[in-house]
């Protein structure tokens, strides 16, 4: 090995004739990393000077990277199809032998959609944490976090290996532990911290795995380089792919809160609301969409591991829906949403080249309506208290007229509302669904018909329960509207929640994706088992349904302010399906053993070992020291049985 | 009568010097057994330049006598000592040292 | 003292042109003009004896020993300079003195790669330890100064162990500085400070005295003459597979003890948690590398057969180690033992790369190495700092400290994300680097350690909530926060971690020549992927 | 390849009726020196005694040594018809012997401000606590402890140099005898010193009949007691194998009685525990140099052709001397049986050297005792600085808190117990590696084993040794308070030099490995 020159950051070429080597605006699109991340460190490490302006320079930095990326959009757009995709090659990180990898960024569609997503929602809670954390001692940190979490997640999306992305996602991850723990002088939320960076750590040995695998099996980690040579190898490398495929899905489940690991996401909401609004909803936990989609070509020659992608999308939006319905805790009930949505987006992920592109729209329409509703959630408990059970809300439209309204637009948007955001991307993953031969279409497409039924019921149950029906508030509870900071992106969100399906879908957004994610062409090549406007007839009818009878249960009846106990189902899903007392059982419990054990061991098994050797030096020497017992003559006799053993041995060798 | 049944007697004298070292309490009769030791290899000395016909062995036993003589001094003297000190002079009262 | 021999300067011809390839053969020493490495000793030596020999009133004690160690680091950064990672020569910046030719003992010290950037480790992490220390003996006077020149002493020392190129001579350092350490657990530290130094010493002491056997074999069995007992004489020699197989064990015996894996590692847990925060960390951050360093150095390349035949059963105890370890961290509630415990399970991960016998893995453990050094240290030192305000090393004794002491929880926290390898901090890339490529012969041992990734998160992370998180605790609203002493411990260590997490290739460059010449003289051929990716994509992004 | 090939070719001009007296100057010097201490004993005044015997006895020892260190080379020689063989390795244990001897005299002369030496009862003969005893101590001084460590010095000198059996007969017995009598001479707890003489005299008596009945047993084999006449006659006298190999052993049971081998060290813990301190160090030291230097000739230039014979034995020997010595050490409470304990565990490493049986063994074990030799009177040395009540604190108990109460003491005490322990840059390391490595290298899979057995028995005698440095830096200080006397300028100087040889030994072997090893020459 030699030296290598020690390559500062500037854009090297990339010998790579899909990706382009950056150029223009491309060739600083580390400045969008950059940026908050210097914002963070900032932050943190100058104190007492930034107390006040610090939230104020982290929001500017925020819109900062914003600029950047909509910069980066534009000269995008104006080039053609085949040449969008650029590569920034950073610095040399990791030369190692024949393992030796440049930090570098691949900016291409995918990526600045996400980059957009992030940066915009990003800075918009920015924005509203401004209001909402107003009088926060700790708002410095706060601001921190944020910006250190939004370069996290722009590092994630831009990545151009594997590994790179894996610093990102450890990155969101440390980020979101420090958020859920912000308050942490309270003991459950620090609990909660501790729970989704363990949990996400569990998905983290997949995705490391993964890509150590991708290395053996390929010997690169490069996105790019991964892509060609999981197609170059195709079948011959069946086996490998689906281990990285299901290793990855591991990593996708911890991060995107997908059955089995989906327990940590509830109790993040610990964290403040801003935080569950970016992070726990709009942004991070879709992260792991975007590794199956950014990973499709391991899943196109995997079809075992594709389809466990969509199995598990479909476990957990069945999941997330039904817990939503019994949840009281309006960020729980959210929380649930979410983790539903994104069974959504995975189980479209999973279904090949036909749902990629789906999902990645359901998760950009989704970023905006449920951030929208998670501040509006926020703007509700400002309002409040900060208390969240929404036995205690009810009727409060007429006191909060803003954030009723972007919560509207946010409710109508997720449950497939005809012609909003979620109309548009939902749909099309139901059709999607139906696509296919045998049993597959039957199972996911009317899992994912009913459930949107249910999405629909359990999101008008939160709006009744919230905004309208009596009001059951408590004794000093004095609700009123938020500040212009925590509205205005409210406000926004609201837009997007409207008019960004449609707009998108008009713009050719798909088309626009297709060069990343294999072509949504597959679609028209494949048709669903139903006619399409059956789906949507159908699909219509059931959240028609879902939204009449949360009608008539939560806001023309009365809600009683202490929960019933529940049929057994309900009781399961408040208590997210006994998934604690699973992982308690399967995880704790077994882990706990395995602490005791070895520390039991370790104590009187290893060091008695080492210890007992030295017992029984002593021992024998305190029994040898015996025969030294001042008598000469049994000296002497020592001497002479020596003599005659040593004859005796000299008797027996000579005859 | 072969001149090696001389050596078996030296033997046997060794053999019972060394038994009275071990079996006997009295440091003077102990001593007396060592003596008996020393002079059994005078026998045996004396014996094989008999045998080897070199008179070395022969001058050997004058050394012995000689040495021996000056074993007894320091050894009576150390006995003497130890006697007057303990008015025992049984080496197995000579028993603080152990362990 | 014979007189001075210097090396023949051997093939140094190429360095500014070598070819991109991997080098063929690294072998011979490169000598130096200037005895750099003598030098680097040298200086804590004196330091130490000048401070052996302070009259007890003089209270500048402690400020010579900071300026000695500075010093020291000023000049092995400069030696580094004059390491050229280019060079084909395996040893660099050599020196020759004829010692005992009797036994074909030199006093030659030379570096590689790993052997530079430990002994730069070594000299940042002891001024560190000095001014951690500041305060560990608070009657000062001579307890004071001796206590200092015992560390500047195991420093001499410990630079002796990596710079030897003498088989012999680093044995003697090996053993020598045990003595200083030894001094170092039972004079200054906790009440059951005496049976822990004594049981260090005693394990080590086996260890080193089985290791004295091997080492007398391989001179017995090795070439002879004056010069007889130099590592590169001594490589590739052919043994009959028995001996070469013995003489592996008595090697590899004092290695694993120091190291410490696991089951030889009980010294470690009680050693740690009766010294002074400045002794482990010393201990744990750079004593115990000269256990996986001799293991790479003297091993691997003196008995590549049986190094090969051991590795079952070394990867199987490696294991052991990252699991047991991590999982006794969990149940601790001494925060010494705590970071002793992590630590073995550390090292689990060090003896892993070692013994996966890839590129990849093996400049991981060396990188591992030195940033377990900067981790372990700001573990140990944060624990003290928290002692020292407590006074109490039990996690149960504490909670709420965020609200207290902020600046605090957060060195805290970040060390801990040191610990735990959070991408971005040095460990990462090392822990990664070292299942990735285990990953390439042993995918099984690579996701067993990777459960190591997740324990620590637990034992972190439990102990972060446990000491830090909760209610703001009553009676301590007045413990202060960092001083600017122990910011200015902390800066540098926390410094180490993000440069080495976001570029660590400067030190990856000057590592990788010796793993590759060590891999060379174990004659193992790197596993090529399955299905590689097609040409122009392959090795990372393409240059 | 033979041991006797090894061994080399005899060189020397053999004349029969002439005496070489350079050869012999050293020990006539030495035997002067005690003469003259015998005529100064018995007329010098009282009070000019001590000063007189003490320059007597020093000036001897240095120019005997001074001698060998200036006209070595001529001195190499056959002499009195081959009883006396100076050779090299004669030379060097005779100038160890002479060093060491005075840096054992510097301590037995110490007298702590007093009149006599003050580790010796003026009255030898007189009962403990009476009437008689007080009057002596009135008087004054013991000074015939000089001309005694005299006589046993010319002893130990003619021990290694021996060319016939009688003479190392006569050897031993020479070196033997003043050594009861300056055992029995303690001037505190003289009942424990009277024992342990008569323990030494008996056992020692005992052991010389074993060898001189081996002795007995060669010359019926071999018709000769020179040491190279019966060397040759192992290989052509047939059918008399039990005798030589009987002989041999017997032969060897006497000597490793000197040197406190298993089965035959029982007497070694009693004797240095009882016997006066500065009588300990000199014995330990100079009578294991000059048993191991007699053990090499007999089994180099004697034995090394019938090695099959004995061999095993010996390897055995070798093997329970270390592991009972150092097994047995750890119990001790008291620092001179420790001590002596100690001296058998380093008795099994240097027979460990000594049966390479090649001329590497023999350089390793010269350096090993000169290493040791010097370090275990320096250890003495202050063991005799430390009191209690006026006498020696030897239970290690007291020892506790040293450091404190006297840094530099316990530093040095510190020291040579590291050396002891074997911790490189110390005398003791270089010298374990050196026996060991002629093991390993000339011993075959025997050496493999007995170094095996070696390192861990090093590591159980290191435990000993740090035991004793934990108690004095890491223990508090005990109950009854303990002094350290202030040495004078000569035991200063004995304990220095065993300080100094550990460090130099240990950093700077080079030199004396290379005088060892060229002087690894015998000659017959």
């Amino acid at each position: 090995m030699t030296t290598l020159p020690l390559s500062l950051p500037t854009a090297v070429a990339a010998a790579d004739a899909a990706v382009a080597p950056a150029q223009g605006m491309a060739g600083v699109a580390w400045l969008l990393v950059a940026l908050p991340l210097a914002g963070a460190a900032l932050l943190l490490l100058v104190r007492r000077p930034l107390e006040r302006v610090g939230p104020i320079i982290a929001t500017v930095l925020s819109w900062g990277s914003f600029v950047v990326g909509a910069i980066l959009l534009v000269e995008m757009i104006g080039r053609s199809p085949e040449a969008r995709a650029q590569h920034l090659t950073l610095f040399s990180w990791l030369p190692v032998g024949t393992f030796s990898l440049d930090a570098g960024m691949l900016i291409d569609q995918l990526s600045v959609t996400f980059v957009l997503l992030i940066t915009f929602v990003g800075s918009l809670i920015h924005v509203y944490s401004l209001g909402y954390m107003a009088h926060d001692p700790d708002r410095r940190k706060f601001f921190a976090f944020l910006n250190l979490f939004v370069a996290a997640m722009l590092l994630l999306v831009t990545a151009d290996s594997y590994l790179l992305l894996y610093v990102g996602w450890e990155g969101v991850g440390l980020a979101s532990y420090l958020l859920i723990g912000f308050w942490n002088w309270n003991p459950p939320y620090a609990s909660a911290a501790n729970k989704a960076f363990i949990a996400n750590r569990i998905g983290d040995f997949g995705l490391g795995l993964a890509i150590m695998a991708m290395f053996a099996t390929f010997g690169t980690v490069t996105i790019t380089g991964v892509d060609r040579a999981a197609q170059a190898a195709g079948d011959q490398a069946g086996t490998m792919l689906t281990v990285i495929g299901f290793l990855l899905l591991l990593g996708a489940c911890g991060k995107s809160a997908q059955f089995p690991l989906q327990s940590w996401l509830g109790d993040a909401m610990a964290g403040p609301t801003p935080v569950s609004a970016l992070i726990h909803a709009a942004t991070m936990v879709t992260a792991g969409v975007y590794l199956v989609v950014r990973a499709h070509p391991v899943y196109d020659h995997a079809p075992v591991a594709a389809l466990a992608v969509t199995i598990v999308g479909a476990i957990t939006l069945t999941m997330g829906a039904i817990i939503g319905c019994a949840k009281d805790d309006i960020k729980k009930a959210l929380a649930a949403s979410t983790m539903s949505q994104i069974g959504y987006m995975m189980l479209a992920a999973g279904l090949g080249p036909v749902g990629y592109a789906f999902a990645i729209f359901h998760l950009v329409t989704h970023g905006f309506f449920k951030a929208g509703m998670f501040l509006g959630a926020g703007s509700v408990m400002h309002g409040m208290g900060d208390r969240v059970d929404m036995r205690t809300f009810g009727g409060l439209s007429g006191k909060m007229k803003i954030t009723w309204a972007t919560f509207l637009c946010g409710w109508l948007a997720i449950i497939g509302f005809p012609f909003l955001s979620g109309f548009f991307s939902k749909d099309k993953i139901i059709e999607a669904a139906f696509v296919g031969e045998g049993w597959r279409p039957w199972v996911f497409g009317l899992t994912t018909m009913l459930v949107a039924g249910l999405t629909a019921f359990y999101m008008s149950r939160l709006f009744f329960m919230t905004f309208h029906g009596k009001r059951r508030w408590l004794e000093d509870d004095h609700p009123h509207e938020s500040p212009a900071s925590m509205t205005v992106p409210m406000i926004i969100l609201a837009v997007g929640s409207v008019a960004l399906g449609g707009v998108l879908q008009a713009g050719g957004f798909l088309d626009w994706l297709a060069p990343v994610t294999g072509g949504h062409a597959g679609a028209a090549h494949h048709e669903p088992v139903l006619p399409i406007p059956v789906i949507t007839g159908g699909t219509l009818l059931l959240v028609a349904l879902g939204v009449g009878l949360a009608w008539a249960r939560y806001w023309r009846a009365d809600v009683p302010v202490t929960a019933p106990a529940g049929s057994w189902l309900t009781r399961a899903a408040a208590r997210d399906f006994y998934q604690d007392d699973v992982n308690h059982g399967l995880l704790v419990v077994p882990g706990n053993a395995l602490v005791e054990a070895a520390t039991l061991a370790d104590d009187s098994g290893v060091d008695q070992g080492t210890d007992g050797v030295g017992r029984a030096v002593l021992g024998a020497s305190t029994r040898l020291a015996r025969l030294q017992n001042g008598f000469v003559r049994s000296y002497a006799l020592t001497m002479l049985l020596g003599v005659v053993l040593v004859l005796a041995a000299v008797w027996m060798v000579q005859s | 009568m072969s001149l090696m049944n001389y050596v078996y007697l030296a033997i046997v004298l060794f053999a019972i010097g060394a038994a009275t070292v071990l079996v006997r309490r009295n440091a003077i009769i102990v001593f007396m057994g060592i003596e008996l030791m020393l002079n059994a290899v005078n026998l045996a000395f004396v014996t094989f330049a008999r045998m080897n016909g070199s008179l070395d062995g022969q001058a050997v036993a004058l050394f012995v006598m000689v040495v021996a003589a000056a074993e007894v001094v320091v050894g009576l003297a150390i006995i003497m000592t130890i006697h007057r000190s303990r008015r025992s002079a049984s080496v197995d009262d000579a028993n603080l040292l152990k362990l | 003292m014979s007189p001075i021999v210097l090396m023949s300067t051997p093939m140094t011809s190429v360095s500014a042109l070598a070819p991109a390839s991997p080098v063929v053969t690294a072998a011979g020493t490169s000598a130096s003009a200037f005895p750099w490495l003598t030098l680097i000793g040298a200086i804590p030596l004196l330091g130490a004896l000048l401070l052996f020999a302070l009259p007890g009133r003089a209270q500048v004690g402690r400020a010579l020993a900071l300026g000695f160690s500075l010093l020291a680091f000023v000049v092995s950064v400069v030696a580094a300079t004059r390491f050229d990672p280019g060079s084909t020569a395996q040893f660099q910046l050599g020196e020759r003195l004829e010692w005992i030719p009797q036994f074909g003992v030199s006093y030659s010290l030379g570096v590689d790669g790993m052997g530079i950037a430990m002994i730069v480790m070594s000299t940042i992490i002891v001024p560190v330890c000095v001014l951690a220390g500041w305060h560990d003996v608070p009657e000062g006077g001579r307890r004071r100064n001796v206590y200092f020149a015992w560390m500047l002493l195991l420093e001499a020392m410990i630079i002796g162990v990596f710079a030897s190129t003498d088989v012999f001579l680093f044995y003697v350092f090996f053993e020598a500085m045990l003595v200083p350490v030894y001094f170092l657990i039972g004079s200054y530290g906790g009440p059951q400070r005496h049976a822990a130094a004594t049981k260090f010493l005693l394990v080590s002491l086996a260890g080193g005295l089985v290791m004295l056997a091997a080492v007398i074999g391989v001179y017995v069995l090795g070439p002879g003459g004056p010069d007889g007992f130099l590592v590169e004489r001594l490589t590739g020699l052919s043994f009959d597979p028995l001996v070469e197989r013995l003489l592996f064990v008595g090697f590899f015996l004092a290695f694993a003890i120091k190291a410490p894996m696991w089951p030889v590692h009980t010294w470690l847990p009680q050693a740690a948690s009766q010294a002074t925060p400045a002794t482990s960390t010393l201990l744990v951050g750079i004593l115990d590398k000269v256990g996986t360093f001799g293991m790479i150095r003297f091993c691997l390349q003196m008995f590549p057969e049986a190094s090969r035949w051991a590795t079952p059963v070394v990867i199987v105890l490696a294991l052991v180690s990252i699991v047991f370890g991590a999982a006794v961290a969990i149940g601790q509630d001494d925060m010494l033992r705590l970071i002793a415990y992590t630590s073995i399970s550390h090292f689990g991960f060090i003896v892993l790369g070692i013994f996966a016998f890839t590129h990849v893995a093996g400049a991981g453990s060396v990188l591992y190495m030195v940033n377990h050094g900067f981790s372990t240290a700001a573990m140990f030192l944060m624990a003290g700092m928290l002692a020292q305000r407590r006074g109490s090393v039990r996690i149960s004794d504490y909670g709420g400290w965020q609200r207290v002491t902020p600046v605090l929880a957060g060195c805290f926290l970040v060390t801990g994300l040191a610990t735990l390898s959070l991408p971005g901090m040095g460990s990462f890339v090392s822990e990664f680097l070292v299942m990735l490529g285990t990953f390439q012969r042993y995918p099984w041992a690579a996701a067993v350690s990777s459960l190591g990734i997740i324990l620590a998160a637990i034992y972190i992370l439990l102990w972060y909530q446990r000491v830090m998180t909760g209610p703001k605790p009553e009676g301590l609203e007045r413990v202060p926060d960092l001083t600017g002493r122990e910011k200015w411990v902390m800066a540098p260590l926390i410094a180490a971690f993000l440069v080495l997490g976001f570029y660590p290739a400067p030190v990856l460059d000057v590592i990788n020549p010796s793993v590759s010449s060590t891999l060379q003289h174990a004659g193992v051929t790197e596993p090529r992927p399955t299905n590689p990716a097609p040409a122009g994509a392959m090795n990372g992004s393409a240059k | 390849m033979s041991p006797l090939a090894l061994i080399g070719p005899p060189s020397a001009t053999f004349t029969p009726s002439e005496v070489s007296y350079l050869s012999i100057l050293p020990m006539l010097i030495v035997a002067g020196a005690a003469l003259i201490g015998v005529l100064v004993e018995a007329f010098a005044p009282r009070a000019a005694r001590f000063t007189a015997q003490f320059a007597v006895a020093m000036l001897g020892l240095l120019a005997a040594f001074a001698v060998i260190a200036m006209r070595a080379p001529a001195m190499i020689g056959v002499t009195l018809s081959g009883a006396v063989v100076v050779d090299g390795p004669a030379l060097v244990f005779q100038g160890m012997v002479l060093l060491m001897g005075a840096a054992g005299l510097a301590l037995m002369a110490e007298r702590f401000g007093g009149r006599g030496p003050d580790a010796f009862t003026p009255s030898g003969s007189s009962v403990p606590g009476s009437q008689a005893e007080g009057l002596a101590e009135r008087l004054g001084t013991t000074t015939e402890v000089f001309p005694l460590t005299m006589f046993a010095l010319l002893g130990m000198m003619l021990f290694p140099a021996s060319g016939d059996l009688l003479t190392m007969f006569v050897a031993l017995e020479v070196l033997s005898m003043p050594l009861y009598v300056l055992t029995a001479l303690a001037r505190r707890r003289r009942l424990l010193s009277q024992e342990a003489a008569l323990k030494y005299f008996l056992l020692g008596s005992f052991s010389s009949a074993f060898f001189l009945f081996g002795a007995a047993l060669l010359y019926g084999y071999a018709g000769s007691l020179n040491l190279g006449e019966i060397g040759r006659a192992v290989g052509t006298v047939s059918g008399r194998g039990g005798l030589l190999a009987a002989g041999a052993l017997l032969l060897f049971v006497g000597l490793l009685f000197k040197v406190g081998a298993v089965p035959f060290h029982s007497w070694t813990p009693d004797v240095y525990q009882g016997a006066p301190t500065p009588v300990t160090g000199f014995m330990a030291a100079c009578t294991k140099v000059a048993a191991f230097g007699a053990l090499l000739r007999l089994v180099y230039v004697g034995l090394a052709g019938s090695r099959w014979d004995w061999e095993l034995v010996l390897w055995i020997v070798a093997g329970l001397t270390m592991v009972v010595g150092s097994v047995l050490s750890v119990s001790q409470t008291d620092i001179k049986r420790l001590l002596a304990y100690s001296s058998v565990a380093h008795a099994g490493f240097i027979l460990v050297g000594l049966l390479a049986i090649d001329r590497a063994g023999i350089a390793a074990v010269t350096f090993y005792l000169a290493s040791y030799g010097f370090a275990t009177i320096a250890a003495f040395g202050i063991v005799l600085l430390v009191r209690a009540r006026g006498s020696e604190a030897t239970h290690i108990s007291q020892w506790a808190g040293l450091g404190r109460r006297a840094p530099v003491l316990a530093a040095g005490m510190g020291l040579l117990l590291m050396g002891f322990a074997g911790i490189p840059l110390t005398s003791g390391f270089t010298a374990k590696f050196a026996v060991f490595a002629a093991a390993v290298a000339h011993a075959g899979a025997a050496g493999v084993v007995l170094t095996v057995i070696g390192v861990l028995s090093s590591a159980v005698t290191a435990y000993v040794y740090f035991r004793i440095v934990v108690l004095m830096f890491f223990s508090e200080p005990g109950g009854a308070p303990v002094d350290v006397l202030r040495p004078s300028a000569g035991g200063a100087t004995a304990i220095g030099v065993g300080l100094l040889t550990t460090v130099v030994l240990g950093v700077f072997p080079a030199p004396l490995l290379a005088l060892a090893a060229s002087a690894s020459q015998f000659l017959w």
